[in-house]
């Protein structure tokens, strides 16, 4: 899995924030400032962080998964307009305003990156994690996007085709992985508990259960 | 601009290293910066493409070494510093100044989630047809503006073959400096990879990117 | 390798800023920097690529923050510790291991102007014919190497013209990994600005490279 | 005149080196360690800052050029085989190896970088100046030449064509700057007192006296 990976980091690479004070105390004097000024609502970043701890995350798009491997007038839906797909189950907007989904087939293995920045699917997949915000992640997909899946644990035979999703603009990609086989008799919750994050972006396959 | 942001393709920055049960913030400083940029946002004063500039004109050295917040709240500051919403004295004195009336902030706790939901889409109605059509091959144009561009340097010169179109979509070029939105198709154009980086690239590998009108040509 | 070293044709580093009578050292310690290399050089268990494949692998942050002396500072302990001239732990504890006998330096004061004199040159006979003749055209190649190479990123895949051959030359791509001097002829080619940075570039500019057989196919 | 700009820098931009106590420090451990272990002879090391103090700088390049000016044999075999017309006046070796001169015209302008590190001709001008070894420098003068030399204080007019020669194999250029007018009585001391570093990296042009 690739989350039993070892937690190793360069000294240099600071992109897990790990605080350091004086940015914590600057931030601070930001907001206080903002807020003193009426410019910001303080009871407003509360709730923007609230919504992004709590209730925008993978756990989204796993459901859109499930249903999609359990129903195939969704599924063809999901395919052909996935923005509209994917807002039926209310889910929407900033920084999913326009979904693309791209599916995995035992012949095509899809992975989604932002060389430029960071772009994600926020609606379906929340914040982006610290690894697909690095350096190594963003400069590596495009050439070596074979290299990055086994960094993940996943080694793909020669044969099956890798497209990368260069997410440049506007366009916000989900992969829909392959169901694992041994899936038959689940529901569509446990079959979304299967579906990892991962899984969404194209680092990782979906194990059984 | 050829930043150091534009990075596909480069060597040198190690193995990916995922994090086992990563946190949505590492520290609550990085919420408060996601919430402080959107609330600041709430105001209209830049967009998302002047946004984002501000953090690729970033020193190449800072960029590569802060972490997404950090940079993300170095490049807060200078957005709001530039729209005039705070001057550089308040934030060297953490004081308002008293001449400057008390604002109402425009995003409250209660629009916060339709306002997510929302989103800020990009797609136009424009009357132009469009010039390219699936399987049509095209090549990336030779342009190196020293503003922002989505238009990464990896495939610049190369030819790619136009997948689909999604649209007239607002243009970074112009939006991110308040030169107007100039909505234009947006197509995805696929590239093979040995396209893009030779022989030794597996000959059943493509990367796909969404492109512009203005970054492409007809072959 | 792709790395943040190859920076030709990169924008955001600010303009160039000369410095009014500037000495030849900032600091006492950047001419011991140079000479510890050169002094340690001469032990010949690295070469000059090789040497520059370290420098080329420092963390991209470190590359861009450290000055050129530090670079080569921190390249220099890379060396010697790869080498086995010195130990990690002679290093950490600054002494030297007693195990070890003392050595006797093969580059004595005397020896020094000779060294600088005599240099290292790279050009070699070998019995093969240039593959290349002046006016001809050419195409750099798309390759991607993660070692050492000398096939600047902007000019693959452009076009070019042979402007002369200056013989054959130790390959830098095999000398780096210490896998032979793979002598091959090294031509001087004529890339038209236009050809690389597309129409905004004047039409009468150019850039020459020096460049090896193996980075180059015929059009 | 170049010189004259303001010194400014950005202040994330360490490559005056001024010198961070702990780098001199390290140095001079490392400095011991070798010394002890007699790997290096600190004579050597000592003559070796005074080669590239005292004896090897821009004044050699500006006797070429002077000698150049004023002698047509000699600038015939300088522009047909460099290496051996340098050597004439005992310049030579490291980092000068295999020489070529590109000389300057009222119709062409010559500018030399290294774009993948700093490569210089040091037997003709020495050790590079910052500038020359700055990421500014390397990254522009391929790109925008025109603007680098206008950052020197230098505007070519459109139809002189710039040629940039990125000097990342082992071949090291030196640039035969315009003889500037008024110079006609001048010996080859006094001119090679005009001929500056710059102008022989193609970065400015020698003014008359």
């Amino acid at each position: 899995m690739a989350h039993d990976h070892a937690h190793e980091h360069d000294p240099h690479d600071h992109d897990h924030g790990q605080a350091m004070p004086e940015t914590a105390l600057r931030v601070k004097a930001l907001e206080s400032l903002l807020v003193e000024k009426g410019l910001v609502d303080p009871a407003a970043l509360d709730a923007i962080v609230d919504a992004y701890e709590n209730r925008i995350g993978p756990r989204n798009g796993a459901r859109i998964v499930a249903r999609a491997w359990t129903d195939p007038d969704y599924k063809a839906r999901l395919m052909k307009d996935a923005t509209a797909a994917i807002a039926e189950f209310g889910y929407s907007g900033a920084q999913g305003e326009h979904m693309v989904v791209v599916e995995n087939t035992p012949a095509v293995h899809n992975l989604v990156v932002c060389t430029l920045c960071s772009c994600y699917p926020w609606p379906v997949l929340g914040l982006p994690p610290v690894w697909y915000k690095s350096s190594a992640y963003r400069s590596r997909a495009v050439i070596d996007p074979r290299g990055v899946l086994r960094d993940f644990g996943l080694s793909l035979p020669d044969d099956v085709a890798v497209r990368v999703w260069d997410s440049t603009a506007e366009i916000r990609y989900l992969v829909l992985p392959e169901r694992p086989a041994g899936t038959e008799g689940l529901g569509t919750e446990a079959l979304a508990d299967l579906v990892t994050r991962d899984a969404m972006v194209g680092t990782a396959k979906v194990a059984g259960p | 601009m050829n930043g150091v942001h534009d990075m596909g393709g480069m060597h040198g920055f190690g193995p990916v290293t995922p994090e086992a049960n990563e946190p949505v913030f590492h520290a609550p400083w990085e919420g408060r910066v996601l919430a402080l940029r959107r609330a600041a946002g709430a105001w209209r004063r830049w967009n998302i493409d002047a946004g984002r500039h501000t953090i690729e004109t970033l020193p190449p050295a800072e960029y590569l070494r802060l972490s997404y917040y950090e940079k993300w709240f170095e490049s807060t500051i200078k957005l709001v510093l530039g729209a005039g919403l705070v001057t550089q004295r308040e934030l060297e004195t953490g004081c308002r100044d008293p001449a400057v009336p008390v604002a109402t902030p425009p995003l409250t706790a209660d629009k916060v989630l339709p306002a997510i939901m929302a989103g800020g889409p990009t797609l136009r109605e424009i009357s132009a047809t469009p010039r390219f059509a699936a399987g049509q091959a095209v090549r990336a144009r030779d342009i190196n503006p020293v503003g922002h561009t989505r238009l990464p340097r990896y495939v610049r010169g190369r030819r790619g073959t136009i997948e689909c179109d999604h649209g007239a979509h607002v243009f970074p070029d112009s939006n991110a400096k308040f030169e107007g939105e100039n909505p234009q198709y947006l197509y995805t154009v696929r590239f093979a990879a040995r396209e893009l980086w030779g022989e030794a690239a597996n000959p059943a590998d493509a990367v796909y990117l969404d492109l512009w009108e203005d970054y492409l040509d007809a072959v």
